[in-house]
This record gives structure tokens, sequence and C-alpha cells, in this order.
């Protein structure tokens, strides 16, 4: 029940926040509108982890003495109520920049509104490469917007080099069916994988597209199976319990690897009754993990503050309103196409790695960079309810451990 | 094999939606009402039995209790909050309590959904299951949960058919559903009847919600197609006709399932919604409904 | 015309005093509460649309979004593949068409049935459309939703003023049209379509009109909200959740008054809006409100404008 | 004026209607000439009622032709039989709650056209001159809820008129209205024949349309049986039969026998209103223990209204007291667990259950010995139902399922059966059996009967004293004996 409490707390929070904003507003303060989706899991995490930032900021005298003020908006999962929500947060609010949503459809959809009212924008977890595509595009129109977290096809190559290490190289794994849900995202990711599988030595026997809404998976796991690869290669972010769920209740004997969004979040193993066990995920950080000498202390001071631990898109919104503080300060003030120079100039260590935006020019312009030195990623599995760290060799706290189930072919040959 | 597979797995997935479907039938049968919370009520026993089992610790069986239990107070809430006070109400015409019923109903709905969000986020739950493990059922690994879901639906409906055709108090309900104004003559009070159906859909909807739970995981997203798919059903098969519901899930269960293995799990659903369509057509009354 | 009792005429005055008001905000408020009023706006002409269907000819459309997603993503689509050889304006006039095919082609079947049987077809409707539209991906961008190129214009006022003038045109013609002898004749055929046939008159033919104007003004509402969003999806044109809040919209404001429905449809989003502070819990107290007023208030707001006492 | 004088308007022609099984109608021909009034009677269930729809449209005849000056109309859809000129004054009426009667009547004006957004100017002037010829020029403003019984009957004319139908079908043109009223609507009938229209009366009896008609064509069972001036429909054999069945036989016992001082049952100057229409008006009667009362009237006269309203079913003004005590406001429910159970005209059995399962329920409150010994009972009664036990109520027959519905009644042990038109739609061997099941009834057990019925044979028998119910009111009260004398004359 505990997460009750917490919804109720919180929401007391919002509210008193609300209404505390009122009267706050006459100092000069610096507004970061957060647009995210309160009661998902991903979402959940971007308001509070946002939050902490401010007040960390703030308890150090803010940015050249102005505070921040976190404005947050509820947007149900919807494009309505986030375009809604972003028009409420500029003209209304008055925010200076905003962090919005976990999901590509909508920050695909604010992308032109960020655009038509001049706001910088930047999404903590959002992966679809259309968006960065959208800016070389049309660059004048649309610099505002800053791709805050990995794109799918960045995303594909780090589960690609993971997979090499960890199933190719020590199991002899040869093939992979690709299983992801049919969202604006998965597509530059299943190409990605597509692409990078094979470079691995995984074959790919089948690729398999689902409907977001759908909630029997059996039929799905019955034509994997039936086509008997050594692993199944995930992008799912949606949907995430019932697959999961059912893949243990059936026992599936192949095990799941990739991007599985909701396995991030530390609630997971309960909302699944643990099912999630031995299931491996990518991410840019995880609990216990020192990717960089910021990471653990934020997870420490996140706990500390709102009881659970944040997802992926916590990290990430963290990490935005430190780097928007900087770009203001650097820009010397609030001016969006300034504040744009400043940020298109970020070079930060936050606590997923270091931060640096794809230049102007590049074809996907505003991404982050990946690799060696920059953003590296990370692949968990959860092993008897936690999170443990596998990969990289550098970062890893524990190795592979396979539930009962899985049947590894490589094994018994 | 993939035969085999259909017959096993479209047989869980049938028996969940006939157990959905029988008590909404249920309740119009006998008093006229389309429950269009009928989701919301079954994502909240289900969403109550995780939060037991799962949240509290309690266990899988103490879960599954306050689940029940769960489904049988919203399904007295439904009926006191929003059916009552419009089947009373003297403000509202009596060919408009239909449309006003539908409405308030479907308004409590969504109350409970954002209730249910509010305090339990809706990322979708699964009601920790009371048996785990697998078996090969002629050649098809199929979980053992899957197994129990078909049996104790089938149970709950088997129990359901004794009380109402071999108890005086099930009799007088089935007669109430046949021909109300019969049964005020025979001295039997309607409002107590109602009390009865009313409690015996919450037992029905809040079961077949843990089930579903178990089975396949709900969140609050899965109100709104849940009650359109026990909708359907009820009205494919005829309305107020509870084995005509049993048949009709059958139908759209089997359906699914094979479209799902055949063709695409994308395409689950088409299918059995033409076949809505062409009923409606052809047989306005539903497959086995009179009238 | 004899004047008319009092309670009408607070009715009167009060949609006057609404009106003014509706004029005068441009000059006042922020682009924010105009880009919610025009939102609502949009509503309004749905949930007045639906107005006449049930009101009028007295069936239950549970479908609205059925007639309003066919002409949102018909103008989307054709704006999203021929921008920019199209002007918006051709997409817009080719969404209502499509709408009005549409509405025809769904009238036909569910006309022949009525009460519960006529919702549903309605319902499968709207179902088979949300399933074409996820999996004709390609075409319509899915569940991912489809964006289009074009909007008419991103200045808060003049969306504002294009919303308002639809919303009075659309409204004006539906409140004449539901005052005027095809509304009458309708409404005759809702009450007693026995009598209304002995009297000379084609039921299924004025229904059928009804269902074409419905469409119509859906269809063209729809398409003007993808062009003031730049989105189109089945989040927020095509869902169950939609239409149930045009209905909730419709009653809540009073039912057969065309006028309710607007001051419903502006009420809900309004209020919604209204209390986003409260976060998540936002949609639970509108719900719970329009409950209330479903229980004890069950003419609506333009009953309680009224005085409570039905003429 | 006579028949021949022009030639007819409406020839139907071996007019034919079945539901199912059931033939409504049979083989029905007959004629109205322009400017002819012809009454069409029958009892509840002789089919009048459905060969109207189904020359109104509303009904699809089976077989058959309907000519309308010699255009057929047996099979058009109803608005397109109303555009070639005939109307139909509804006996019920649902008229726009929120329009003024005036422009209730408009409506009635327009045309079936979508072309026409707005109202002719010479509409108003039409609608005004319609209602100064009903008489609702006084009323023109308000709305229809605010409206006297009558006036919303001649607004169900004016909207008839407005089309300037040729021929003109009026269903049940007197229900409800006073006598004052009753010489109005005359006047108004009358008045369409004047103007060369044709007019179908449909209604229960001669007596009420007797003054108004040029000829009368009686019906039973869906049969056509006697035509002719009314006087002579009246004389006619076959009419009487029908009516007052054969022979009058009465073995009542006088009043002063039962000795309870007050009667059981009393009925005080009970009304009930449906909307505007009164149902009962000042209906008082009572009931002594043990004793056997019939109720008779013809179908609308308030028989069934004053049972429900016994029952519990219908508030009402008035009292209505059982064993001294007023019944109101116990329910339904309990007003039958109290020892008042009504077997209604409808019978409301279980058709999905079998004769044992409604038994069963009847038997509800019973112990289980109890229940057993008064279903032995009952079996004896009805011996028929002892085979048909197992099998499902509606797949009985009409007498068998008769028979069902007052054994079930009997199986709650009441103290006063109401039996609502036991005899309706049942063959002549039924008939005695039921009449012998009531014998016995009277002879070997303690209870009281309230038997209302329009077949007068079958009611006087069973009767100890008789109350005759005509449109709304006690007409008559007397032992059997006296009813031919009294009350039959009235009755046909």
């Amino acid at each position: 029940m505990k997460s009750a409490f917490h919804n109720l707390a919180t929401g007391a929070l919002a509210i008193a926040g609300a209404l505390a904003t009122v009267p706050a507003c006459a100092a000069d303060a610096i507004k970061i509108g957060v647009i995210a989706e309160a009661q998902a899991v991903a979402g959940s995490s971007i308001a509070p982890a946002a939050q902490l930032a401010a007040e960390e900021i703030n308890a150090r005298g803010g940015v050249d003495g102005r505070m921040i003020e976190i404005v947050v908006y509820d947007n149900h999962s919807s494009s309505a109520d986030s375009v809604r929500a972003f028009q409420r947060a500029v003209s209304e609010d008055k925010v200076n920049a905003v962090i919005a949503s976990y999901i590509s459809e909508v920050v695909l959809a604010l992308e032109p509104w960020a655009g038509r009212m001049k706001t910088l924008m930047i999404t903590p977890g959002a992966a679809s490469d259309v968006i960065t595509q959208n800016i070389a595009k049309d660059y004048d129109h649309l610099k505002y917007t800053f791709h805050g977290y990995l794109t799918s096809s960045s995303l594909a190559g780090l589960v690609c080099d993971a997979a090499k290490d960890l199933l190719v190289d020590p199991y002899k794994m040869k093939s992979a069916v690709i299983m992801s849900e049919d969202a604006a995202w998965t597509t530059p990711l299943d190409a990605g994988y597509e692409k990078c599988l094979p470079e691995i030595g995984l074959k790919v026997v089948d690729h398999i597209r689902m409907s977001p809404d759908t909630t029997d998976f059996t039929p799905i796991f019955n034509k994997i199976e039936g086509d008997k690869p050594d692993v199944i290669i995930t992008g799912i972010s949606h949907v995430g319990t019932q697959p999961t769920v059912q893949w243990k209740s059936q026992q599936v004997p192949i095990p799941m690897f990739g991007i599985a969004s909701q396995a991030t979040n530390s609630t997971f193993w309960k909302d699944t009754n643990g099912a999630v066990e031995g299931v491996f995920y990518n991410a840019v950080s995880g609990p216990g993990v020192a990717v960089t000498p910021k990471t653990l202390p934020f997870v420490d001071a996140f706990q500390k503050k709102f009881g659970n631990f944040p997802s992926y898109a916590g990290y990430t919104a963290y990490d935005d309103v430190y780097m928007i503080a900087d770009a203001i300060k650097k820009a010397g003030g609030t001016d969006s196409d300034r504040m744009v120079d400043a940020m298109e100039k970020t070079d930060y260590v936050g606590t997923i790695g270091r931060v640096v935006f794809k230049p102007k020019g590049d074809p996907n312009p505003h991404a982050l960079k990946t690799g060696k030195g920059y953003i590296t990623g990370l692949m968990l599995q959860w092993q008897d309810g936690k999170q443990v760290n596998i990969w990289p060799k550098e970062l890893a706290v524990g190795s592979t451990k396979w539930p009962s189930f899985i049947k590894l072919k490589a094994a018994a040959n | 094999m993939l035969f085999w597979q259909i017959l096993i797995d479209g047989f869980a997935i049938s028996a969940l939606y006939a157990l959905g479907a029988t008590g909404f039938t249920l309740i119009f049968g006998v008093s006229g009402v389309l429950n269009l919370s009928h989701g919301a009520i079954m994502v909240g026993a289900a969403v109550a039995a995780w939060a037991a089992s799962s949240e509290l610790g309690l266990g899988p069986y103490a879960g599954a209790l306050v689940g029940v239990v769960t489904g049988v107070v919203l399904s007295f809430a439904t009926y006191f909050l929003t059916v009552r006070p419009i089947q009373t109400s003297r403000k509202i015409a009596e060919a408009e309590k239909e449309i006003f019923i539908l409405t308030a109903t479907l308004l409590w709905g969504i109350i409970i959904q954002e209730a249910i969000a509010y305090l339990f986020t809706n990322n979708a739950k699964t009601v920790l299951p009371i048996v785990d493990g697998v078996v090969i059922v002629l050649g098809v690994r199929t979980p053992s949960n899957e197994i129990f879901t078909a049996f104790v639906c089938w149970f709950a409906i088997g129990l359901l058919w004794l009380l109402v055709n071999r108890t005086k108090r099930g009799k007088a309900v089935m007669a109430a559903s046949m021909n109300p104004r019969g049964v005020t003559l025979l001295g039997i009070e309607l409002s107590s009847i109602y009390l009865t159906v009313w409690a015996a859909y919450g037992l029905l909807a809040g079961t077949a919600g843990i089930l579903l739970g178990m089975f396949l995981g709900v969140s609050s997203y899965s109100v709104g197609p849940l009650t359109a798919s026990a909708f359907s059903i009820v009205v494919l098969g005829g309305l107020g006709s509870v084995s005509g519901s049993l048949i009709a899930a059958y139908v759209v269960g089997y359906l699914e399932t094979a479209t799902a293995y055949l063709v695409s799990p994308a395409y689950r659903t088409i299918p059995a919604l033409l076949l809505l369509v062409v009923v409606m057509y052809l047989r306005p009354q539903g497959l086995f409904g009179r009238r | 015309m004899k004047l008319r009792p009092l309670p009408a005429s607070r009715l009167f005055w009060t949609g006057a005093a609404a009106f003014a008001v509706a004029m005068l905000l441009p000059l006042y408020a922020s682009g924010y509460v105009l880009g919610l009023l025009t939102v609502a706006y949009y509503t309004a002409v749905f949930a007045m649309s639906w107005d006449l269907l049930f009101g009028f000819a007295g069936e239950v459309n549970f479908g609205p979004t059925f007639l309003i997603g066919v002409g949102a993503y018909t103008a989307g689509i054709l704006d999203a593949r021929l921008s920019p050889g199209i002007s918006i304006y051709l997409c817009i006039l080719a969404g209502a068409a499509a709408a009005v095919v549409a509405g025809v082609a769904l009238a036909l079947p569910a006309l022949r049935v009525s009460g519960p049987y006529f919702g549903l077809t309605t319902l499968v409707a709207v179902l088979m459309l949300q399933n074409f539209i996820i999996v004709a991906a390609d075409l319509t961008g899915g569940e991912i939703g489809l964006a289009v190129p074009d909007v008419i214009t991103i200045d808060a006022s003049a969306n504002y003023w294009i919303a308002f003038c639809f919303m009075t045109v659309s409204g004006a013609i539906l409140f004449g049209l539901s005052r005027s002898p095809i509304g009458l004749i309708l409404q005759a055929s809702g009450q007693d379509k026995v009598q209304a046939g002995a009297l000379g008159f084609n039921v299924t033919k004025h229904k059928l009109v009804a269902f074409i104007v419905s469409a119509f003004f859906s269809g063209l509402a729809g398409a003007l909200m993808v062009f003031y969003m730049g989105t189109a999806s089945v989040g927020s044109f095509v869902d169950i959740s939609v239409g149930v809040q045009i209905i909730i919209a419709a009653v809540l404001g009073g039912r057969r008054t065309v006028i309710g429905a607007a001051m419903g449809a502006v009420f809900l989003i309004g209020m919604g809006e209204l209390l986003r502070p409260l976060g998540e819990l936002a949609t639970l107290i509108v719900s719970v409100i329009a409950l209330c007023v479903i229980l004890y208030f069950p003419d609506g707001f333009v009953g309680m404008l009224r005085g409570g006492a039905r003429a | 004026m006579t028949q021949g004088m022009s030639a007819p308007i409406l020839e139907v022609t071996n007019l034919t209607k079945r539901y199912g099984g059931l033939v409504a109608v049979k083989n029905l021909s007959f004629s109205i000439a322009p400017g002819e009034i012809l009454g069409l009677i029958g009892p509840n269930g002789s089919g009048k009622s459905t060969a109207m729809k189904s020359i109104m449209g509303v009904e699809r005849p089976s077989a058959g032709s309907i000519k309308l000056d010699g255009v057929e109309l047996a099979g058009l859809p109803s608005h397109q039989i109303a555009r070639k000129g005939v109307g139909l004054v509804f006996q019920h009426s649902r008229p726009l709650a929120r329009q003024t009667v005036l422009e209730n009547i408009k409506v009635a004006l327009l045309p079936d056209k979508l072309t026409h957004l707005f109202a002719d100017k010479d509409t108003d002037g039409k609608a005004r001159a319609i209602a100064a010829r009903v008489g609702l020029a006084g009323v023109l403003d308000r709305k229809p809820a605010t409206l006297a019984f009558a006036d919303l009957r001649r607004l169900e004319l004016a909207k008839a008129v407005a089309r300037h139908p040729k021929l003109v079908l009026v269903d049940e043109p007197f229900a409800g209205l006073t006598a004052s009223e009753v010489a109005d609507f005359s006047q108004l009938i009358r008045e369409f024949r004047v103007e060369g229209r044709a007019v179908l009366l449909v209604d229960h009896n001669v007596k009420s349309v007797s003054a108004l008609v040029d000829r009368v064509l009686a019906m039973y069972l869906g049969e056509w049986i006697a035509e002719g001036a009314a006087a002579d429909v009246m004389r006619d054999e076959t009419v009487r039969r029908v009516y007052l069945g054969g022979a009058l036989v009465s073995t009542a016992r006088a009043e002063s026998l039962f000795s309870d001082r007050t009667p059981v049952l009393q009925v005080e100057n009970v009304g009930v209103c449906y909307g505007k229409a009164r149902a009962l008006q000042d209906v008082s009667l009572h009931v002594h223990e043990g004793e056997f009362v019939s109720l008779v009237g013809l179908n609308g006269a308030g028989k069934t209204t004053l049972f429900n309203a016994i029952s519990g079913l219908m508030a009402y003004s008035g009292e209505i007291k059982w064993a001294g005590r007023p019944l109101r406001p116990g329910s339904p429910a309990q007003i039958a667990r109290s020892g008042i159970v009504q077997c209604p005209e409808t019978r409301e059995l279980f058709g999905e259950m079998s004769v044992r399962e409604n038994l069963d329920l009847g038997g509800n409150a019973l112990g289980g010995e109890e229940c057993a010994r008064q279903l032995n009972w009952l079996f004896d009664l009805f011996p028929i139902l002892k085979a048909r036990q197992s099998q499902m109520a509606r797949t009985l027959s009409g007498g068998e399922q008769q028979m069902l519905a007052i054994a079930r009644a009997l199986m709650m042990k009441p103290k006063l059966l109401i039996l609502d038109e036991p005899t309706l739609g049942l063959a002549p061997v039924i008939l005695e059996t039921l009449s012998r099941a009531l014998d016995r009834l009277r002879e070997t057990t303690k209870i009281t009967l309230l038997l209302g019925e329009q077949n007068v044979t079958f009611a006087l028998p069973h009767a100890d004293r008789v109350y005759v119910l005509d449109h709304a009111r006690i007409v008559w009260e007397g032992p059997p004996d006296r009813f031919e004398a009294e009350a039959a004359a009235n009755y046909l």
C-alpha cells in the first residue's frame, strides 16, 4: 500500500505547490515546465527528479541568484493533453523551458509547438530518431527541441554491443527474434536491430511487431517458440507487465534481452510478482551502479525523498534541469535563441555519462553522442528482486543467471 | 499441434469471457440495466487483489478474497449510488431512464478507473497467481494457471447454475429475469431480488477480474475494452440470455484466438467485430435471443 | 410570438451574457485560456451534433467519434500526403464529406435496429475504425498518431475566433434545424414512431437526415481541430473515452436543447483544466460533479437555468 | 345515408393477418362509402384493432387486399398510406411536450419534405382554423402537459384531420370521456360525414357507437360475425351469444348469508388516473369472506386497473381496506403475502421454466410438506398440469397456461383470489374445465373470489353478486339473476 500513500502525499504536495506558486512568481524565478505522465511507470519519476535537481540548485543559491521553479503538468499520456499543457505552460505560466514526456508520440506532437512558441524543450525519455531527424529537416524552426535521451538507433547499437559480449561470445547464440511494440520509437529501433544483430552473429529469424493494446501474448510467444531462436530481442516500453508475466507463467524457454523500459523501474518486481526474474534490459543507469560520481548520490537523494527508485527518465530529467540551468547561466538570461546556442555547447557529466549534443549538420542534430567517452549505457538483469548490472564489465556487479525454465541450446550442445 | 494450441488457449480465454459476461447479462435480464461500469468493477477487484497479495503481502488466497469482497462492494455501490437513484427518481421520465443509467454507470466507471489510477498508478498489475508452473496437455505446454482459470470460471458458472436452478432464492431470481411482475404477484419483494442479483454480479465480476489479473494482467486502461467486450458478447448471444452469452463468449474467444494464431495478433479483434456487425444486421436480437 | 415566461428569459440573458463574455475575451484573456476555449468550442460542436441525433431523433449514438474520427483522419491524411499541393480548406471539406459518407454507411444498418442494439452498432463502428487506424499504420500513422504538416494558424486569438465563429454558426444551424419543420418531425418520430408514420412522415428518411447533419458537423469540427492541433491520434479523436466525454457533455448540459450540449462541453473542458493543479484527481472530480448533476438535476444546466420547473 | 348511394371509397377484401401461428384477422371483407360511418366492434382480442392497423399500414397484412379509391394499399409503409388519404386518430398519444398545442397541430400540417426548412405562411392560419373547429381555440398556447384529457383527444383529432384524409380511422373514440364530451366528439365525427369523408370507428360494443354509426360490423376471434344497422346487429343472435353467452344460469348465495359484519374487502371511492385519462372514478365495492363476486365490464372499462390498485401496483385516491385495515402503503409483494393474490389477465407466467417450477415459486413461502400437500390438491383440481409437470410453461396451450396461472396463484393459499379475465381467448371446452374448478373451489374451500370478466356467460354462474363497470364507474350492482333484465341491454 506504500505507493497509495505515496501518491496521496505527492498529490497533496502538488496541490500545495500549485497554491504556493501564485505568490512565489513575484520573484525573478526561472520556471521550468514539466509535462509528464504522472500515472505511468517511466513518466512518474520525471517531475520528482526535476524537483530534486531544482531544490539542489536553489539550495546552492540558484542560477545567478535566480531560483528555479518547477511547474508540473500531467498529460495523461495523451498528445492532445500535452499540446494543451504546453500552451498553458508557455502562454499562461510563462515557463522558460520545458522538460517533456518519455513518449515519442507526445514529443513529436510537441516539437512543432516548441518551434511555434520558440521555447526550449528537452525530452528526458522519448527515443524516436524522428524527433532529431525533423530538426535536421527544418533546423531554423525546430532547433528548440533537444533530445535528452538516447535515440532508438543508438539504443539498438548498445543492445547489440551488450548481446555480443553477454550472449554470442559466452553462449554461442546464433539466432534471434525481434519482438517490439508498434510505436514511433521502435521503427528506428527495429531498423537498428535488423542491421546490427547480423553483424554480431545473431541471425534474425523473425520479427514481430505487436500492438501496445495486446493483452494476451500467448500466440506471440508461441510463434516465437516455433521459430526456435536462441534469444528474444525486445523493444517494449508501453507494454511490460503483461508480456513479462506471461513469459514466466508459460515458461517460455527463451531468454528476453533488450529494451524493456518498465523493467527499469524498481517497482516492476512487485507489479509482475517476480516474473521479471532473469529478464535482461538496457538502461542508462541502475541502482548501485556508479556510472559517474553523480549517479549514486542522486539515487540516494531520490530514494530518501520519494521512497522509491527513479525510472530511467528520472535520471535524465534530473540532469536536464542542471543542463538548462547551465545554459541559462551561459546565455546570460532566458532568451530562447541564446539558450539554444548555449545548450548546443553543453558538455556535462551527469548521472548517466557525459552529455554532448550532436551539432547542426548531423543527420540527428541535438541527439546525444554515444559510445566510449560519452554515454555507453548498461545491461542489467533482474536477479532475486534486484536489478543487477552485468555489462559493461568495468561497471558490472554481478554475472548472468538463468531462470530454471530457460533452455539454452548452445549449453546443451 | 497448432490446432490443440488454439483449442486449449481459446478455451481458457473464452471461459474468462463467459464468466465476465454472465454477470453482465444476469443484471440486464433481471433489472434491465446495462451496467457500463462493468470493466471498472472487474479491474477494481483485480487491483484490490493485487494490492492485498503483493503490496501488503497477504498471499494469494487472502488477496483473492479481498478482491472478491471489493467486487461485491463496488457492485453494491454501483447499484445504490447510480442505478437506484435513477430508477426511483421522479424527475426523470420513464422513457429516458435507460440513457440516464447508461450515462451514470459510464461516469461511475470513469470514477472507479481514475481512483485506481490515482491510488495505484495505471501501469499493468498481475495478481499473484494461486497456482504456478506449467503442465503439458496434448503436447501443448500450458500454464497451470490457465487451466486453473478455466476450471474456476466453469466452477463459478456451474455454481451459479446450481444456485439458480436448485434453490428457492435462485429460482425466484430466474423467475424475476423472465417476468418481474409475476414475481411481485407471488409475494416476493423485487427489491430483495435486486440485492441478491447485484451481490451475485459482484461475485462474478470480481472473480472474473481477479482471474484476468492472474492470467493476463490488468490496468486501468483495460476498463473500456472489458466493458465493450462484455457488451458485445452479451448482445451477440441475445440480451438477457445466459446460455446465449456462454456460447457467444466461446464464439468470440475462439475467433479471436484463431485469428491471433493463424493471421496475426494485430488483427485479433477484427473478425469478432465483423461478426457482430453481420449479426446486428441479419439478426438484431442476437444469436440466441428471442423477441 | 408571445413573451416567454420569466425562467426562459433568464436562460436567454445568461446566454447573451455568455456570448458577450466570449466576444470580449480575446481582448483580455491569455493565449492559454483562448487555446483551451478553442478546444472546448470544437468539443461543443461534437456534443451539439450528438444531441441532434439523440435528443431529437431519439437514437443513442455511442459512436460519435466514428464520425469525428473519419472527418479528422480524412482531412489529416490528405494533408499529410499531398501537402503542400493541397489547400487545408479543401482537406477540411473533404473530411466533412467523408464523415457524411461514413454517416450514411453507418446509418443504413444502424437504423434497422433500436435501443441498446443501435447503441452497440455505433459502438462497434468506433472499434472498427480504431482497429483500421492501427492496422493501416502506413496511411494513418497507427497508434503513433498522424503528424499533420500544416496548421491553420498558430495565433491563439485567430484560432479562438475561428473556433468561436464555427461553433456559433453550427450551433445556430443545429438549433435552427431543431426548431424547423424537420426538427419537429424528428421529435415527433422520436416520441412516437407509429404515429409519425400515420401522419404521413417518412421516419427513416428524417432520421437519415439527422444522421447526415450530425455527421457533417462532427466531421467538419474534427477536421478543423486537426488543423488546430497539428496532430491526429486515436486517443484524441477516436477513442471511446472521447465519445463518452461528448455524451456526458450533452447530457450534463441538458438534452434536447442543442445549446445545453455546448454548455456541457465548455464546462467539462474548462473544469478539467481549472482542476489541473490537482493533477491526477482532476478527471475524478469532474466525473463526480457530472454524476451528481445527472442524478439530481436530470435536465442539466439548461434545466437549472430554467429554474428546475419544466414547462 | 344508406349504402349504395355512391361507390365505396374503401374496399377491404379477404384481409388476413397472422402472427406466427396465431390468426388475428381472418378473411375479413367490408367496404365504406364516402360520407359513411362504419362501426367496427368486437370484444377484446376479436381482431378489430389489428384490422384497423392493417389498413393504416402499421401492421403489414399477411394476405388480402385493401383498396382506397381503387388504389391498392396493402403492403405500403404507413407514411405512404397516410399520404394517399388515410388518417388515424390514436387513442393514446404522446404529443410533443415542449411545443404548444398550436405547434403540435402545425407539425401535422408539415409536408414530408426535407427541403422545407421554414413553415409556410398559411400554416399558422390553417392550424388555427383546425383548432377552432375541434374546440381547442382557447388553449392554443398551452403545452400538452397542462391540457385536460378531452383536449388531448381533441388534439389527436386535429392532427388527424390536418391532412384532409378521405378515410378517418378512429380508435375507441369515447374512451375516458364524460357524457357531454362524448356529445361534442360525436358532433365532430358527424361533421366528417357531412364533408363526405368515410369514417371507421373501432370500439368494444355497439351501444357506445350506435347513435353515431350508419352501419356496424361485428367481429369475434378474428372473423366477421354480423353486419348491418346498429339495432339489427344488437338483435343478432351470434352477437348476443358472443357478448352475453347463452341462457344465464345462476346459483347465487344471497349476500345476507355471509355472516361477517364488515366485508373482508372494502373498496371506497377509489379513483385512478393514467396521466390525464380517468381510468377509475369513485368506485366503491365490497366482498364478504367466502363470497364469489364478479366484476363484469368490457375491455377498457377499468377492471384491470381496479385489481392493480387493490394489489398495490398502482397509485389511487380513496381507500382500500382489507379485513378492516387500509392496504396502503404496503408493497405489492406485501399485499400478496397478506393473502390477496391476483391472477392477472396477462398470466405473467415464467415461460422458460417448467410447470412444476412455476408452481413451486407460487409456494415459495410454504414449508416443504405443506407445499407438497397444496401441490397434490392442485393436481387433483387440474389433472392436466400433473401430466405437464416438466414441460416449459411457454409451450403449453392457452388453456393450460390459464390453469397454470390459477394454480400458481392458489399455491400461495390466498384468502382472496382475484381472477382477471381468465377466459380471454380460450376455447369453450377449456371454459368448462375452468368452470368446474371454480365450482369446486366454491364448494370445498373457504376462499373468497373476485372475478373480472367481459364474458358474462362465464361470470354469472360463478357469482353470488355482480358489479357492472362501465367507463371507469360502477353502473350496476345486484344478484346475477337480475342481470339480464336490468343490465344486459346496456352491455351489448
